[in-house]
């Protein structure tokens, strides 16, 4: 029975790791086809049904995955309300894994990013002719590495999970091998990402020296004893180093360097996985390191020079950078990156409202807590929609070996595509913060709960950065809708069902977590207490 | 520091540090496997330290003045006094030992960054890897100086070292450049991190207060923890592996999708990058 | 609360917003998604302009029909159902805000109860009946007319959908029953309008607008958030009025509260230094001149004109702008609270009436003068909000939107006919051949101008006599009591600009000679006349949709006013038997504070006489200076009558006097306001200049952003040197001094010599110690044989046994860090009172914030001698 | 003879670290900065084992360093990878010339 019920905790998991195997293996037995011959429509056509296949397997064992883990967020919320431990007692002893509620919504949310950037994958590929096998398979393999790294319950699980996920991501980034581009941003990806992560790996080793224990609970235990120790400083400097890794997944200025350039040479799904999917996961580990490992009350997350006041700057640089640094970009690709490191900065805002709350009674502290980490959680889902759903449209957009990210190359989309125009619009419209999408929402909580907390600097660059950020969101809806066509041969896209469908369902979602976002913001709130209660 | 020997025999230096450490590090890989084989002996049992140590707090005042100040200051100070020496008294060998495997290893890690061929750093990598490994015996991880030669050594460099052959990277790259004051000031902060890191570490204490297991670090018990706490993680790591692979193959095989060719040897010195006034006189030097 | 029992629960009326957002999705993708499944021949009919323009008017006819019928049913009830007060209709629970709620449990423990959310609700009272009839009624005859207008655009269907988007928002912004749901449709209506702005998308100048208006509003929208945010935590709620839910639970509302005595949950002193009352107010007003378009957020209304003629109509002159208004009447008994806010949206209000109204005066394209006269308009409904006649102001909200669409739909037309040209300096003599344009425009500009009984005379003379006799304002200490009076006075003087311009834009509009250009002035002539009336079937340059568009707001601009007479014409029919109440003032009064003001109906008398004939003489100035082109009076008529001569040369005189004291300093002033103001203080600095920083800070930016790994990896060095040094600093200064003490612990008494003995720990990181126990300047080892001191080190967890000598009590110890890399430190600690035997007391360090220190109670002081 | 204690040990992984930062930062070789990571990361695994020997209680720091060693192997195979794609795109491997991006 116990057995059983391992299992049936790591489902989702299981899941995803299963079927990308299944994926290789089935690859590997049946092997590569020749290249079609140019005449050869059979074998053209035989090579397209392959690939479809193949991405539909994907995006059905990540829908399965993301289907498990919601049935197994209903049971163990019937198992006991606020039972924090009711996945992760089912789970063996072992190391590292826990699968609580607050992990099984990570997995949702990172597996509907898998399956927003394969829905659009398809097109994308296809026309640059780099549709290889090895797609949808290195996405299902990061993906793992993000169900890793949000169920992570120690560091060492922590960097496996983020290595993986990394490492699937530098190779989806320099998946088209024959652009320079490409390459170029793998490389830059490659070279800082390892740069951070080994800074991380060794404020991981400095947190272990202090406390003996690479469990996040354990080192949150151990920092937060009555008695000072000696190491504080050493603690200090380790946490800070895992802060910089972190901060350099999630792309917080001063360590944004690479995403523009990342984000602009990378094929464009990837560009989407790696705004939607890498940014998520490595927020979900961010909270839960720092709220776990070092916990409200702890000297290190409130004191001067704990996490709070350094996530503080980080957050305040992100906002300003971020929505400044995106006015001049003429690249949609470029601009969006700028996009996603100032929304990197609004999220810090709820982690950072985590960490600083303050109330005399225990309970109320904690349900602030619950509120700024669901409001996160909240703001991730509806960033993961809106993103995934623009980067759709430009991936649709390409044509012939080309790609088209130049605000040029949206000129008049909305006469030659309404139906893709009008999905660009909500997503960019949620990104902007409009209501009634799900962006706003996003926004009006997390700027609420900076007030509530006494935050209101943080609060005030976030709104005044937002309204600058309008500017260069609207020029992407101008592009769209208020410019004429530069020149007649820009191809009409003719988005793929599964394109279609992709931008469909983001767009709707975003609308409907605009009109109906109590349950979502509920469900996230009560598996943040899984986190916060995490022993 | 490195970038002001502009035009001397650069050479020198990581020539020296690199045959220097190769000789530390088999000296080093030699004498502590012998010196592992004898391991320490066992020292007195921990007290209050080693409960502390248990109880994963390192510091290890957990008595509060509150109580009974006569008694608990005296079973504090004896408390003390027996677990307080462990560790502290490492023998003479081990002494030797670990400067020797540290300058190897330091000389090495210096040789891996100004080297101009990327070939020297691969070997100053190996050097690093090798005198960690002995470094490693001196603190009783067996399995893992094994691995460490086994994995780094033998899987890691060499693959380097193909890629640098395959890649024809004879040729030279210097370090430093036209954006020197960037650099400098990166350099100097990154110096200045590790004076404070030094600083903070330095006086974090000498030894363990409790003393390892007789098995502590040997590849039965390491092997132990692996497959039963470490399990999952092992697991996980497959797919970390299984993702490199997939992903270095997607990468790095063969132009299959019509990339534009180029000519296999054209561009054979398109390897050097920028080249400084320094490679010529480099290569002089050989 | 008896109020409160009298609302109605049904969602029927949610029908009124429903019907145009149906409209909008059948004719936005819908229809074509089902024309996609049918033949060719049926898909052609189903998409054809019919289509679009049938399913668009009847959907906002719907609306409008559902509105009426709700407004009836609060006016006289429905059978024996005696009228409510108001009818919601509440759809589904929204967004929670569990924790902005005061006193509200935890939203985790309460998910599932009502009144942890904010609500989709909507709600007919007598306010939003009004509104909601206007916006649907005014919208019905705008789309009737854009069939006409944009017969022949190539995005016909693109059009509508837009148009009915946008009735679907301003519906919501007005039936919202809290203020976040007004918020989306405060939203949705900026958004809409910037779409329909940028309508015509291939001008380069249309797109510019629209990015403006979107950022201005933004400006705006940022205030009203704020606000939104502060109203809720103080007051714990975001609706409007209270309702009892059919299970009993009531729940308070804004206006609830407030009017039942809850004005002290306001703060009385915020942190700003207002009042809390004040803060809210003046956040909400932000809001408000954004969308509005008040001093200084007004700029983007002018420039809004690029659009088609009939969205200037329907969202800036009669719908979208009067928001504002809308909302500080809604939040009447908010507003009322502080005075100095009223006094300030009154200030704003008058002096952007003036303002725009002088800039009026200047301007050449028929739009742009519609347009500053709207914002002028807005200005005296602002003034009237403020003075506290909120009843007041909507109705000049009321009129304004009928008479002005009329206007903005005759300009609608003369561009029509003139080949879409705006600049009145090209037209000139269209009364004959657009007959039916030019009596409703006349209508229309009498009804603006303020004369009597046209419907703008009675709304604006209302404004006018409650400025003067505003007292609301003064209630406040800042208010000195002369302001009312220089209230009223700038809108006199406003009003006589008013009528000044507009009657210089109908004069060199529809009057003199035409100045059009050849090819335009051939297609311009008369209709056939087959009878008196017959222009209006015949005029051959305007669709007969257009036209009879015309004739009902031409009607409605003159007669609506008689809906709000004022007390004293009221008073007069009194006299004479006719008994007519004030219909407006007795509808709003459930819904609006009411006016509380003084005067006597002498002053009134007086007040309304001045006012008409300021309107009189402004319509008599504009009639000297532009019935003919050019504006000068004509050599021949002189010298043709002598007798006559003398007078004109007098009035040429006065007009040159004029011209000397009265327009050239009224020109230069207008001027001054518009080149500089607007041009170059806002245009320039606050809008490009913002975008100029914006770039600046953006280039610098991107400057960083060099594409070269190892200058990343350089950053990314220094942000780690820079996080390093930002964590460890603190520990670095933190005193030697005192942090050892944190580990210094009185163990007792030594049993042999009875001196105190020290256990002390020095784990302190980087350092390692010296002792000197006896305070001779050099360092001991030893000083108890007993004290385990190892190797003259002390490290990390370390403890020493110390026996202080009686009277000793100085211990210096050195402190060193490791490798030398920081110079000794010497450290004296007073460990007084060794010789009680107590135990030390707990400290709590503020910086650590937990027990890191002992501290030793002092028993005598004789005790702290030196060694 | 000074004892060798923790600290030294320490001291050296972070020598050792902060050799591999400046090389990384310094050099301009694709490969060297390869080799630098590998190095930073070897450094980390010499403090992981050296504080796993001041708790010995069981073999965490090891094992960590055991996974390191393993991600660090696959880690160079990826990042050989990508040199090795770029070098056959434009016949280098400084890193000084991956600037087609920028701004």
């Amino acid at each position: 029975m116990r057995w059983f019920n391992s299992v049936t905790a790591l489902f989702p998991i299981l899941c995803v790791s299963g079927g990308a195997l299944l994926l290789m293996l089935f690859e590997a037995a049946i092997g590569r086809p020749a290249a079609p011959a140019p005449g050869d429509l059979e074998a053209l056509y035989r090579t397209r049904v392959r690939a479809a296949l193949r991405s539909a397997f994907a995006i059905g064992v990540l829908a399965l995955a993301a289907a498990g883990s919601a049935g197994l967020w209903l049971l163990a919320r019937r198992a006991g309300q606020l039972d924090p431990g009711f996945l992760s007692q089912i789970v063996s002893h072992t190391a590292g894994l826990g699968g609580d509620r607050f992990a099984l919504v990570v997995y949702a949310i990172l597996c509907a990013g898998g399956i927003l950037v394969l829905l659009q994958a398809g097109s994308y590929l296809r026309e640059l002719g780099i549709d290889r096998p090895e797609f949808p398979l290195l996405v299902l393999f990061a993906v793992l590495g993000g169900m890793f790294l949000a169920a992570a319950r120690d560091l060492l699980l922590m960097f496996i999970g983020l290595e993986t996920l990394s490492l699937g991501t530098y190779c989806l980034v320099a998946f088209q091998r024959s652009s320079l581009k490409s390459t170029e941003a793998a490389l830059k990806y490659f070279l800082l990402g390892s740069f951070a992560a080994a800074i991380l790996l060794f404020g991981m080793a400095l947190l272990y020296g202090v406390t003996g224990s690479l469990e996040l609970s354990r080192i949150g235990k151990v920092l937060s004893l009555a008695s000072p120790t000696a190491f504080e400083p050493v603690a200090a400097i380790g946490m800070a180093l895992v802060v910089v890794g972190l901060a350099f997944k999630v792309s917080a200025v001063p360590f944004h360097m690479w995403t523009p350039d990342a984000y602009e040479g990378a094929p464009t799904p990837t560009t989407a996985f790696m705004a939607v999917v890498v940014k998520t996961a490595a927020f979900a580990i961010m909270m839960r390191v720092l709220l776990v490992a070092f916990p409200l009350g702890s000297p290190l997350s409130s004191a001067p020079a704990g996490w709070v006041s350094l996530l503080t700057g980080f957050a305040l640089l992100t906002m300003v950078l971020g929505n400044f640094a995106g006015l001049m970009q003429d690249n949609v690709k470029r601009l969006l990156a700028y996009s996603s490191i100032a929304h990197a900065g609004y999220i810090l805002i709820g982690v950072i409202v985590a960490g600083a709350v303050r109330s005399a009674v225990p309970r109320e502290a904690e349900r602030l807590q619950a509120d700024a980490l669901g409001a996160v959680l909240f703001y991730l889902v509806a960033y993961t929609l809106a993103t995934a759903g623009a980067f759709a449209v430009l991936s649709i957009c390409a044509r012939d070996h080309r790609e088209s990210t130049k605000v040029v190359d949206l000129h008049g989309l909305a006469v030659r595509s309404p139906g893709l125009a009008a999905g660009f619009l909500v997503c960019v419209l949620s990104l902007v913060g409009i209501p009634p999408t799900a962006g706003f929402f996003g926004k009006l909580y997390l700027f609420k709960l900076a007030v509530q907390a006494g935050l209101w600097p943080l609060a005030l660059v976030g709104v005044l950065t937002s309204v600058a950020a309008a500017y260069y969101y609207l020029r992407l809806i101008v592009a769209v809708y208020m410019r004429p066509a530069e020149t007649e041969d820009v191809a009409v896209p003719a988005p793929t069902t599964r394109g279609r469908l992709g931008i469909a369902a983001a767009a709707l979602f975003v609308v409907a977590l605009g009109l109906l976002p109590a349950r979502v913001l509920s469900v996230a709130t009560q598996s943040v207490f899984d986190l916060l209660r995490m022993q | 520091m490195m970038m002001n020997s502009h035009g001397c025999r650069r050479g020198a230096l990581p020539r020296l540090g690199l045959g220097l450490g190769l000789a530390a590090a088999c000296g080093l890989a030699w004498a502590g496997t012998v010196w592992a084989a004898e391991a320490e002996a066992p020292p007195a049992p921990g007290g209050l330290g080693a409960l502390a140590a248990a109880e994963g707090v390192p510091v290890v005042v957990t008595a509060t003045a509150s109580s009974s100040p006569a008694d608990s200051g005296a079973s504090l100070v004896e408390q003390y006094r027996e677990g307080g020496g462990v560790g502290r008294q490492s023998s003479r060998t081990h002494v030797v030992l670990f400067w020797f495997g540290a300058a190897a290893a330091l000389l090495g890690a210096i040789a891996v960054i100004v080297a101009r061929r990327p070939m020297r750093s691969a070997l100053g990598l190996l050097v690093v890897v090798l005198a960690t490994a002995g470094l490693y015996l001196l603190l009783r991880a067996e399995l893992l100086a094994a691995l460490q030669v086994l994995i780094y050594a033998g899987a890691v460099v060499v693959l380097l070292v193909f890629v640098i052959t395959f890649l024809d990277q004879g040729a030279v790259t210097a370090p430093g450049g036209r954006r020197l004051p960037v650099r400098v000031l990166a350099v100097a902060a990154i110096v200045y991190v590790l004076y404070l890191a030094a600083h903070e570490l330095f006086a974090m204490g000498l030894g363990s207060r409790i003393p390892p297991a007789a098995d502590f670090g040997s590849t039965a018990s390491v092997g132990h923890a692996l497959f039963t706490t470490f399990v999952i993680p092992f697991e996980a790591i497959s797919a970390l592996l299984l993702t490199a692979i997939v992903g270095a193959v997607a990468v790095a095989k063969g132009r299959a999708d019509g990339t534009p060719t180029t000519a296999g040897g054209a561009l054979s010195g398109a390897g050097e990058s920028k080249g400084t006034p320094a490679a010529g006189h480099d290569e002089g030097g050989e | 609360m008896e109020v409160m029992e009298r609302i109605v629960l049904n969602p029927y009326v949610a029908w009124i917003a429903a019907f145009p957002l149906l409209g909008a999705i059948l004719n936005g993708f819908l229809l074509s998604w089902i024309g996609k499944l049918l033949p060719r021949r049926t898909r052609e009919n189903l998409l054809s302009r019919s289509t679009v323009h049938m399913v668009a008017l009847m959907s906002v006819g719907a609306s409008f029909v559902v509105a009426a019928l709700t407004a009836i049913y609060l006016w006289k009830g429905w059978g024996d159902v005696p009228p409510p007060q108001a009818v919601v209709a509440r759809l589904w629970n929204w967004l929670p805000l569990a924790d902005l709620a005061r006193g509200v449990p935890s939203l985790h423990d309460t998910v599932k109860s009502a009144e942890v959310y904010v609500p989709v609700n909507l709600m007919v009272d007598r306010l939003s009946a009004m509104m909601a009839v206007m916006v649907s009624g005014v919208s019905f005859l705008i789309h009737v007319y854009s069939m006409g207008y944009m017969g022949h655009d190539k995005s016909y269907r693109r059009f509508f959908t837009y148009l009915n988007l946008f009735v679907f928002f301003m519906l919501i912004l007005v039936l919202a029953d809290n203020l976040v749901l007004m918020f989306v449709g405060w939203e949705g209506v900026g958004l809409c309008s910037y779409l329909l702005i940028g309508f015509w998308f291939d001008k380069e100048a249309n797109a510019h607008a629209g990015k403006k208006a979107f950022i201005v509003n933004r400006i705006g929208d940022f205030g009203f958030l704020l606000g939104i945010f502060f109203l809720a935590s103080w007051l714990g709620t975001v609706r409007f009025q209270g309702i009892t839910l059919p299970n009993g639970t009531t729940l308070d509302g804004i206006n609830t509260i407030l009017a039942g005595g809850g004005a002290g949950l306001l703060p009385a002193r915020t942190a700003l230094g207002v009042s809390g009352a004040f803060l809210v107010s003046m956040l909400l007003f932000v809001g408000a001149t954004g969308k509005s378009a008040q001093i200084p957020l007004y700029v983007w209304l002018p420039d809004a004109m690029a659009g088609p003629t009939p969205v200037s109509a329907l969202i800036h002159a009669a719908t979208m702008v009067t928001a504002g208004v809308y909302m500080i009447a809604r939040l009447s008994p908010l507003f009322s609270l502080s005075p100095t806010a009223m006094a300030v949206v009154a200030t704003v209000g008058a002096g952007t009436a003036l303002f725009a109204a002088t800039i009026g005066l200047t301007q050449f394209d028929i739009k742009k003068v519609l347009a500053y006269s709207t914002i002028s308009q807005l200005g005296y409904m602002f003034l009237a909000v403020g003075v506290g006649a909120f009843s007041a102001g909507m109705f000049h909200l009321f009129t304004h939107a009928f008479f002005k669409a009329c206007l903005f739909l005759c300009a609608g037309a003369v561009i029509h006919a003139m080949h879409e040209r705006q600049d009145i300096r090209e037209m000139g003599g269209l009364r004959k051949s657009l007959p039916v344009v030019h009596w409703t425009f006349l209508a229309s500009t009498l009804a603006i101008a303020g004369f009597p009984p046209f419907a703008g005379f009675f709304s604006k003379d209302e404004i006018l006599w409650t400025a003067f006799a505003g007292s609301a304002i003064t209630r406040s200490a800042l208010v000195p009591s002369w302001w009312p009076t220089l209230l009223w006075a700038m809108g006199m003087v406003a009003a006589a600009c008013t009528a000044f311009y507009m009657f210089r834009l109908y004069f060199l509009t529809f009057w003199g000679e035409s100045r059009a250009p050849e090819e335009v002035r051939e297609h311009l002539h008369p209709p056939e006349r087959k009878g008196a009336l017959s222009f209006l079937w015949t005029d051959p340059h305007t669709p007969v949709s257009m036209r009879l568009v015309l004739m009902v707001l031409g009607t409605f601009a003159a007669l609506i006013g008689f809906v709000g007479m004022p007390a004293l014409v009221l008073h007069g029919l009194g006299k004479i038997g006719l008994h007519v109440p004030n219909v407006f003032e007795r509808w709003l009064e459930p819904a609006v504070v009411a006016f509380a003001g003084h005067g006597s109906t002498a002053m009134e008398g007086a007040l309304m006489f001045a006012s008409v004939l300021v309107a009189f003489a402004g319509a008599y100035l504009a009639w000297t200076f532009y019935r003919s082109w050019p504006p000068q009076p004509a050599q021949a008529v002189i010298a043709a009558t002598p007798r006559l001569y003398k007078l004109v040369l007098d009035k040429w005189r006065i007009d040159e006097l004029y011209g000397w004291i009265i327009v050239r300093p009224v020109r230069l002033v207008a001027f001054a306001c518009y080149e500089f103001v607007d041009r170059v203080l806002i245009d320039t600095i606050l809008v490009t200049g913002t975008a100029y920083v914006a770039r600046g800070v953006g280039g610098l930016f991107r400057k960083l952003q060099g594409g070269v790994i190892h200058r990343y990896a350089a950053v990314m060095a220094l942000g780690v040197a820079g996080v390093l040094w930002f964590v460890a600093q603190p520990y670095a200064t933190v005193p030697l001094l005192e942090r050892p003490v944190r580990f210094l612990r009185y163990v007792g008494q030594d049993p042999r010599t009875g001196a105190a003995r020290m256990a002390l720990v020095l784990p302190d990181a980087p350092y390692v110690y010296e002792l000197d126990l006896d305070s001779d300047g050099t360092m001991d080892v030893d000083v108890d044989p007993r004290a385990p001191v190892y190797d003259r080190t002390v490290v990390h967890g370390d403890v020493f046994l110390v026996c202080l000598p009686e009277g000793q009590n100085i211990l210096t110890v050195v402190a060193r860090s490791g490798f030398n890399m920081t110079k000794k430190l010497v450290l004296t600690m007073d460990i007084v009172g060794p010789v009680d035997c107590r135990p030390w007391t707990v400290r709590e360090d503020p910086r650590f914030s937990r027990t890191v220190a002992a501290e030793a109670p002092r028993p005598g002081s004789g005790q702290g001698g030196q060694p | 003879m000074p004892d060798v204690g923790l600290n030294h040990y320490l001291l050296l992984g972070v020598m050792l670290f902060s050799l591999g930062a400046v090389g990384f930062v310094v050099r301009r070789n694709a490969l060297i900065s390869l080799m630098s990571i590998e190095l930073m990361l070897n450094a980390a695994n010499l403090v992981l084992v050296a504080f796993n020997r001041y708790h010995p209680v069981d073999h965490t720091g090891q094992i960590f360093a055991l996974f390191v060693v393993a991600i660090a192997a696959a880690e160079a195979a990826v990042g050989l990878a990508i040199i090795v794609s770029l070098y056959r795109l434009r016949r280098s491997v400084g890193t000084d010339d991956a600037d087609g991006m920028k701004g």
